[in-house]
């Protein structure tokens, strides 16, 4: 029988996987591309029939500029980053040390704990939204960062994820510092935490994106633009009642979407690697 | 353990005791905290307040973020209404303000502006504001709100896919068979082409289904809103009409915001929605074609009415530092200086008689024949209804749901009728 | 003063019992080896000396005093692990001088920030640095203190651990299989590197291997574990040459000893058609073990000794000498014989048919049914001198 | 529980380690405890007491009505139809997400030097903002202006109206659901692929795996078998939850065709203030997606034994 | 069965040559084992053969087919990983069945073929476990099973025994030793172990940095190494080895080395030059120097005592810093510091010139016989 070389089994079987690839990265990217030429588009151009990629007149700086000053969209973007950055670091304050004790202390309550973590995983935010309003307007603390990020303060999935991540981590090694007179809270500091920087990049990953992008919360419990974040700032373009200004909301999802991309693409490999580290089985 | 109690406790579980509320407002004067809906307003709000306090200077008018939906709006206000977080000044949907207006009351956190009508006098009255449109915020013989935006649905069209299917611009037809006509010769155009598109089967309230009724001279329900009243023949006319819309408009089910953009694109005849949205439709169609507006056929010439969308202003503070400030604003929205600027942002109709006038809006209206359409139905709009009891939105969802079996054709149209007044009944 | 006593450790995971009663009694300075399969308790023991894992009953002294109560830190006891358990994040110096760090400095001046505005703080860093690099040249490592772990070879991993032990004067060393990671070449040089590096300091090492050449070529003592108990405590060569247990002797000595089964009768044991002439205590016909070290087998039977008949299997010729593998011949059990290379060849051609393998009694180890040793007259007349 | 049997065995005093190793262990789950209990549990707590209420948002009484709530639930023709919707929905996101997040990942690891471009791309719907999306997804399935129908079109398909025709309408918002997941699972199965040996393609190699298909069947997919379950829990809990692109695109529509649990438990809450059923909707929906998560994670117990 | 061959097969990645023309001829029926420190090249030899690598260069032969361009299963191999490889969802009796399964074999002659495999390694209790159920030696033998199974043209082994710890090593050595000359397989065996290597193969191909270093039978690399690094490469503990040169004084052949003086005069002939001397620990015995003897002396550093052997490590006197290991018997009690005098055959002794290449001792004189003793025949 004649045969082909290996080689050339090998090269056909790499241009069909990058065709299928590339359809599939053409499925995930259309909505993409769509965003960024809209909100080079101006009105008019957007319903056009057809899917016509170059715009005949482009209406960028209009867009961009509308998105920019028709809301005050860097305000909410620093905003978000405050919120974020608040979110993220109690959220590692809790679940790296919660996840330590998960993973490597024993301690009677431990089952039930983790018990109560896992069942928190269950639980969508808009079961426990309303309770949670009522309690913060009556301590009048509404309309405050802190009332935006408070439910969040508790993520049972990055105690979930930190927990998975140590339970791979050397017992000998904290067994060694324990000899060497660490306490088990310079343990998690000097020891454990260092080591989890991938799994607090994955985390981060997860963390900054849910929370910036995050519509349903804020909404709520803020009322004035003082605090609003980040996809507030979208709304005013994506109007039921007068019609949308697609070209201005366009420009604003790409604005508020580029700088999570940016963290991504800066924390991909460690992300992918915490991802693996944890060890998803 | 009563309500209050329950709310405490859920208070109690969250005393983090963290943080006291750093909301130390600057007051230089009065300061009146204001809420609408739709983010989309914000543009003519912020226009309309500054002019205002150009003009007021001890007031300080400042908005809340606004909510995205007069549904979400009213719950907003609910919610705060619970803890105390009320803004001063509200915009209320039409449909929204008789619950929102019995529940406050009985709540004591709204303030009807009876005194103040008084105070101004009649003369003051009839000068600025036509009957029909107090009347639309008087609600249990109070007025409890001013009326600010209003609308009724009007017919959008391409001129050019009208001219094409050998229509007549100039003179739009004015019953709903001269329309169903045109639009099947506009759809039969071409094989992307639709002739017409009214997103009923789709659309988030139930105001168009309310125009269908009410055009054709018919009621929801009774006068003591207990029974359902549109089971009649008036009722049967406008459920048929819907099937018609399809057999005779040969109209696709799109989803509404899909319709409308096929519409943007230059690609459906005629579209009917709210007066509301002429500014951005305009926009979104810019020169792919030029954009002309219909009134709605009344079926029922003598009787028909239209229902009256929008929102109107309530004044939530009951501080009598704030009463005279929150008044004078009200004053100023529903006024010609506040109703030119809505106006021309949006579309909608204006509530003030004096906005009409050259030096407002005349001029606007000649060079914009279009805004003037919807002006030209005033006198035959009515309450945009609301149901009563708890079950208004799943009643309207019921009831499209209905609405879609008779367009769709599942049922015959006297079936689903029936099928829909029993189930409305049902649920009230 | 150092010496460790343990006194009857027991212990459990669930419904396994890991400890059994184990007493030990270790002198100040002795290098003592825990040896036994994997799973026979002898890590354990180890982690519960240093106080990381507590034990379910039974006491723990060290020096003299218990230490049952206390910390891991305050037992003064160092450990190196088979893993080496370095930081991964922190540099060679950083590893090594951690325990000092942890004892010297109180908790504020450990702090990461706060820590450094103490006066105290830089004058302690500097004394640990010196120790540090004391340690380092005398393990050789001076030259890899700026490193991670990561950049490091297993051999050098593996000293830096062991750097990391002695910066801190423990009273004890506990070492659980440090060489265990190393390839065959550097596990023989580091034998000899640690059983040196106990000599130098003096002070008390409790080893714990799975190998028995680590066991037997390092220690003073060695304690043969099994399913939680000692099974022997005694000298290398005690245990290689005076097993009390068939376990022990099965365990000790590569090749692994003959066991070839027999009968006892009154002139001896019967292995076969071969009748051992020796005699043990125990009554007639019963069933033994005889187990014969493969040096104990010869392949010049001299006439009138004894000798069992035996055919030839296999042959590995490791160049310096030749295992021989015989199968018995009446039971097909196996044997190996250790041979010169010399005498191989020269009974090369007589091999292809069945030999006389010559035994040498006086070296036979006898155990009963249940695995024990039992004492023989001619080998306790012609005692074998064994190296102290 | 043996870790937590053998603590309680030994008496206090007995080994400081153990007893300070208790003691960081409580004092680090405690932050996390008592936001659980603030955060999670209490209000779950309040929402149980409403559902047994007929309190509606803003009334200012209101009276116990027991579990009224829940048997007007069951018969309740929107909620058993919203649950319906759901069901399909999950039904068809999660072997989507699932299947497509493996066949990308099994893609994707072969590759060495476009690997991180791909990884990023298929990742990128997990950064952005849904509101903006769904808006994208909307018009780029419009039936007669979107480039997917126009490329439909072109290849020879007919026309298709996604949002508007009730039988598709959750097709379409499965497939944006897909969108969504299909780069996290990716994720979660490159993790899983990374960890299995590479000696056993080679063993089946050798033993005669005849090709792709081969080494697929025999060695990545049994091996892949616990992350495929973990995959598959947190995809199924996700798609359990979907509510943006079903309150941005088509609130229901068509005939209430898109219903989904938290959207109607949304509108009888939010919209129609009704706080005592949509409580009641609310515990529902926690058990079905606890039975669920819990009857998978069963599965995983009994399945990762190798 | 058949032969297997290697003609001139070249491994690169990239700019690193990993395998560097390699050829070999392994005869029907013979076990070869390749040797060698790791990543000298001799895993990705094997894999070039399996067919999971790719030959950069060169052409692979299992008998007189030539398979470098077929796929690994069309090869007719059969392997065995140093992780076994075992599939860990499936019980030890679909493991071993896996090949046949895929042969598409009916059920029945499957398990039945699996069950004399598996009772051939004596494991045939324990075929429903999984693999995470059996012990390292145990799945060691159900990887065998598997090869054995399938009646392939060849065995490939790559470092089988590593995994496994010092006693199994041993039994199991001889157990594939055994089951090899009874199936009388063609077997090629990657090990870095070289008592593996030595024990176990007919022939030994030591392998360093891509190329072969020496092909031999076990007795010819141990006795008469090619070069320095097969010299210390083989046995255990390694070749002593000491620099220094050969002088030819006086009619005398002299090895000088720092203070050392040792006269090879009239048994050996050597160029003179800068040479090693090697020496195996087991030629240093405790036997007074005699004729055709050389003596070394030192002090004991350090002591090992292996049972029935001791390893002697003492610092040679007369070179500084230079450590020999000594194999005695073990019934020598022997303690460090001690002074110790030991001799060695001349015919025992190893030079290596300059380059590391062996330097041929030519022995003149009575000892001749007995250096031919050594090699077997």
């Amino acid at each position: 029988m004649a045969r082909a070389p290996l080689r050339t089994d090998r090269l056909i079987g790499s241009v069909i996987s990058h065709f299928f690839l590339m359809l599939g990265a053409g499925f995930i990217l259309l909505p993409f591309v769509w965003m960024l030429l809209t909100s080079i588009r101006p009105a008019s151009e957007v319903f056009t029939a057809g899917f016509n990629p170059i715009p005949s007149s482009f209406a960028a700086g209009t867009n961009y500029s509308e998105a920019l000053t028709k809301s005050p969209l860097l305000q909410y973007m620093w905003n978000g980053v405050l919120v974020c950055a608040g979110i993220l670091a109690v959220q590692l304050l809790v679940a790296i040390p919660g996840g330590y004790a998960l993973a490597k202390l024993s301690f009677r309550a431990q089952p039930v704990v983790f018990g109560l973590v896992l069942f928190g995983l269950t639980v969508p935010v808009q079961v426990t939204a309303l309770p949670i309003y009522i309690a913060l307007a009556n301590l009048n603390l509404l309309n405050t960062y802190f009332a935006i990020m408070l439910p969040f303060f508790l993520s049972v999935f990055g105690i979930f994820l930190f927990r998975q991540f140590f339970k791979s981590f050397p017992q000998e090694i904290i067994h060694a510092a324990r000899l060497d007179g660490f306490t088990e809270a310079e343990i998690i500091l000097r020891i454990i935490t260092p080591s989890a920087v991938p799994a607090i990049a994955a985390f981060a990953v997860f963390s900054i994106t849910s929370h910036w992008n995050d519509l349903y919360w804020p909404l709520i419990v803020t009322t004035s633009a003082d605090h609003a974040t980040p996809p507030l700032g979208m709304m005013i373009f994506r109007d039921q009642e007068t019609g949308s200004n697609y070209g201005a909301l366009m420009a604003g999802a790409a604005i508020i979407t580029a700088p999570l991309i940016l963290v991504f693409l800066f924390a991909q490999r460690q992300f992918v690697r915490g991802i693996t580290m944890t060890g998803v089985k | 353990m009563d309500r209050r109690t329950l709310l405490q406790s859920a208070a109690g579980f969250a005393a983090l005791g963290l943080m006291s509320p750093m909301i130390a407002r600057a007051q230089s004067g009065v300061e009146l905290v204001v809420t609408h809906c739709f983010p989309g307003h914000d543009g003519f709000h912020t226009e309309i307040a500054n002019a205002f306090m150009a003009a007021n200077p001890d007031v300080k008018i400042s908005f809340t973020n606004s909510p995205p939906t007069y549904e979400e709006g009213h719950s907003l206000i609910l919610r705060q209404a619970l803890t105390n977080q009320l803004p001063d000044v509200y915009y209320s949907g039409f449909h929204l303000l008789p619950p929102l207006s019995r529940q406050l009351t009985e709540r004591g956190q709204i303030t009807h502006l009876d005194s103040f009508l008084a105070t101004e006098g009649d003369a003051w009255k009839t000068e600025n504001y036509s009957p029909r449109i107090l009347d639309l915020g008087n609600f249990d013989g109070k007025q409890m709100a001013m009326p600010f935006n209003t609308s009724t649905p009007i017919f959008y069209f391409n001129e050019e896919l009208v001219t094409q299917a050998g229509g007549d611009p100039a003179n739009f037809p004015d019953t709903w068979e001269g329309v169903f006509e045109l639009a099947a010769k506009i759809d039969a155009l071409g094989d992307d082409v639709d002739g017409f598109y009214m997103g009923i089967h789709t659309e988030a309230g139930d105001w168009f289904w309310q125009a269908l009724v009410y055009s054709n001279g018919g009621e929801l329900m009774d006068a003591a809103e207990k029974t359902v009243a549109f089971g009649d023949e008036k009722g049967l006319a406008a459920l048929t009409l819907t099937k018609r819309m399809v057999d005779e408009g040969k109209m696709n089910l799109r989803e509404n915001q899909q319709g409308v953009q096929q519409f943007y694109a230059g690609k459906t005849g005629i579209l009917v929605q709210s007066t509301a949205g002429l500014r951005a439709t305009t926009d979104s169609v810019g020169t792919n074609f030029t954009l002309r507006t219909a009134r709605y056929p009344l079926a029922d010439a003598t009787n028909g009415r239209l229902p009256t969308g929008g929102n109107a202003q309530v004044i939530l503070t009951t501080d009598p530092a704030k009463l005279d400030a929150a008044w004078r604003f009200s004053k100023w929205v529903s006024g010609p200086e506040g109703q030119t600027v809505a106006v021309k942002f949006s579309g909608y109709m204006p509530t003030s008689l004096v906005a009409e006038q050259e030096q407002y809006l005349g001029a606007f209206y000649k060079e914009n024949p279009n805004y003037t359409t919807s002006v030209g139905q005033i006198p035959v709009a009515r309450k945009w209804f609301g149901y009563p009891g708890k079950n208004s939105n799943k009643i309207i969802d019921i009831q499209r749901e209905n609405i879609n079996l008779a367009m769709r054709g599942e049922m015959p149209v006297a079936e689903v009728l029936a099928k829909m007044v029993a189930d409305t009944q049902g649920l009230i | 003063m150092s010496h460790l006593e343990l006194t009857g450790l027991s212990k459990s995971f669930g419904t396994t019992r890991v400890l059994n009663d184990v007493s030990l009694s270790v002198r100040d300075g002795e290098f003592l080896t825990l040896v036994g399969a994997s799973g026979c308790g002898k890590s354990t023991i180890l982690r519960v000396i240093a106080g990381l894992e507590p034990q379910d009953s039974g006491s723990v002294q060290i020096g003299g005093r218990s230490v049952d109560h206390l910390r891991p830190k305050q037992r003064n006891v160092a450990m190196v692990f088979q893993s080496y358990a370095l930081y991964p994040h922190m540099s060679v110096a950083e590893n090594m001088s951690m325990p000092l760090v942890m004892q010297r400095l109180n908790l504020a001046e450990r702090l990461p920030l706060i820590g450094r505005l103490s006066p105290n703080r830089r004058r302690v860093m500097t004394g640990i640095a010196a120790e540090v690099d004391t340690v380092a040249r005398q393990l050789q490592i001076e030259a890899l203190l700026t490193r991670k772990p990561a950049q490091l070879s297993g051999g050098q991993r593996q000293r830096v651990a062991l750097g990391r032990s002695m910066v801190r004067h423990p009273d004890v060393f506990l070492m659980d299989e440090p060489l265990s990671n190393l390839d065959a070449k550097l596990r023989v040089h580091m034998r000899a590197e640690l059983t040196d590096l106990h000599r130098r300091l003096g002070v008390t090492f409790i080893y714990v291997t799975h190998d028995q050449v680590e066991a037997m070529t390092m220690s003073d003592r060695v304690a043969l574990m099994d399913e939680g108990r000692i099974v022997q405590l005694g000298t290398p060569s005690d245990l290689y040459h005076n097993p009390s247990d068939l376990r022990v002797a099965r365990f000790i000595g590569s090749p692994q000893i003959n066991i070839v089964s027999g009968t006892t009768t009154g002139q001896g044991i019967r292995v076969g058609e071969a009748l051992l002439p020796i005699t043990v205590s125990c009554p007639a016909g019963q069933v033994v073990s005889v187990g014969l070290r493969p040096e104990a087998l010869s392949l010049d039977p001299v006439a009138g000794r004894p000798h069992v008949a035996a055919r030839l299997t296999r042959v590995e010729n490791l160049g310096a000498e030749v295992f021989l593998h015989f199968a018995l011949q009446e039971s097909g059990a196996p044997l190996v014989l250790r041979a010169t290379l010399q005498d191989y060849e020269r009974h090369k051609t007589r091999l292809e048919a069945a030999v006389a393998l010559g035994v040498e009694c006086a070296r036979a180890l006898v155990f009963d049914g249940a695995g024990h040793r039992v004492d023989h007259a001619s080998r306790a007349a012609q005692r074998v001198a064994v190296p102290a | 529980m043996t870790v937590a049997l053998n603590t309680a065995r030994v008496s206090p005093g007995r080994n400081a380690q153990m007893r300070a190793e208790a003691l960081a262990g409580y004092a680090f789950a405690t932050p996390a405890l008592i936001l659980i209990i603030v955060l999670l549990i209490a209000p779950i707590v309040v929402v149980f007491l409403l559902s047994l209420t007929d309190y509606q948002l803003g009334a200012l009484d209101w009276s116990w009505v027991g579990l009224t709530n829940y048997s007007d639930m069951l018969g309740d023709r929107v909620f058993l139809r919203s649950l319906g919707n759901t069901f399909i929905y999950v039904a068809i996101v999660v072997p989507g997400s699932v299947i497509l997040g493996l066949v990308v990942a099994i893609l994707v690891q072969e590759r060495t030097k476009s690997k991180a471009i791909y990884q990023t791309i298929f990742f990128l719907p997990v950064t952005t903002t849904l509101i903006a999306m769904s808006v994208v997804w909307h018009f780029l399935l419009n039936p007669a202006l979107g480039p997917v129908t126009s490329l439909a079109r072109a290849l020879g398909f007919s026309d298709f109206d996604v949002f508007g025709d009730p039988d598709l309408v959750l097709v379409g918002l499965a497939v944006i659901g897909i969108w969504q997941l299909v780069g996290f699972n990716m994720i979660l199965f490159l993790a899983g692929l990374t960890a299995i040996p590479r000696d056993l393609y080679d063993a089946a190699d050798i033993d005669g795996a005849d090709g792709a298909w081969d080494r697929f069947a025999r060695v990545t997919w049994p091996m892949l078998g616990p992350t495929t379950l973990f995959v598959v829990v947190t995809t199924t809990i996700t798609a359990f939850r979907v509510f943006d692109t079903v309150a941005v695109i088509t609130r229901g529509n068509p005939q209430g065709r898109s219903d989904v649990l938290l959207y109607t438990l949304y509108k009888v809450g939010f919209q129609d203030f009704n706080m005592g059923p949509a409580s009641a909707m609310t515990i529902a929906f926690l058990v079905f997606v606890l039975v669920v998560a819990l009857a998978q994670a069963f599965i995983i117990d009994k399945r990762t034994h190798y | 069965m058949s032969g297997l061959s290697f003609h001139d097969v070249s491994k690169r990645f990239g700019q690193a040559t990993v395998v560097d023309r390699f050829t070999l001829n392994v005869a029907e029926g013979e076990f070869v084992a390749l040797v060698g420190p790791s990543g000298c090249g001799k895993t990705t030899s094997l894999r070039m053969l399996a067919g999971l690598e790719e030959a950069s260069a060169g052409r692979v032969m299992v008998g007189a087919r030539d398979v470098t361009d077929l796929p690994a299963r069309e090869r007719n191999l059969a392997m065995v990983f140093q992780s076994y490889a075992l599939y860990p969802h499936l019980t030890a009796a679909e493991n071993i069945g896996f090949a046949l399964s895929l042969q598409g074999l009916g059920k029945a002659t499957i398990k039945d073929r699996v069950q004399r495999a598996a009772d051939r390694l004596g494991i045939g209790h324990l075929l429903g476990r999984r693999p995470k159920e059996l012990s390292g030696g145990q799945r060691q033998r159900v990887a065998v099973a598997r090869c054995i199974v399938r009646e392939p043209a060849a065995f490939l082994f790559d470092e089988p025994l590593s995994n496994l710890d010092a006693k199994l090593r041993g039994t199991a050595r001889i157990e594939i030793a055994r089951l090899q000359k009874s199936l009388g397989i063609t077997t090629l065996y990657v090990t870095h172990d070289q008592v593996e290597a030595m024990t176990m193969a007919d022939r030994v191909v030591l392998m360093e940095a891509g190329r072969i270093r020496q092909i031999g039978t076990p007795m010819d690399l141990y006795h008469h190494p090619v070069d320095l690094f097969a010299a210390t490469f083989l046995g255990s503990p390694a070749m002593n080895l000491l620099p220094g040169e050969v002088r030819h004084a006086d009619g005398e052949i002299r090895f000088l080395s720092a203070g050392l003086d040792l006269r090879l005069a009239g048994t050996v002939r050597c160029a003179p030059g800068q040479v090693t001397l090697g020496l195996r620990p087991e030629a240093l015995e405790r036997l007074p120097p005699g004729p055709n003897r050389i003596a070394i002396s030192g002090i004991v550093e350090h002591v090992e005592h292996l049972g029935a052997e001791t390893l002697v490590q003492f610092a040679v006197q007369g070179a500084p810093g230079t450590v020999m290991t000594a194999r005695v018997p073990g019934g020598w009690a022997v303690r460090a510091r001690e002074p110790v005098a030991l001799s060695a055959a001349q015919t025992a002794l190893h030079l290596f010139d300059a380059t590391g290449a062996a330097v041929p001792l030519h022995f003149t004189g009575p000892a001749q016989a007995s250096a031919d003793r050594l090699v077997p025949a």
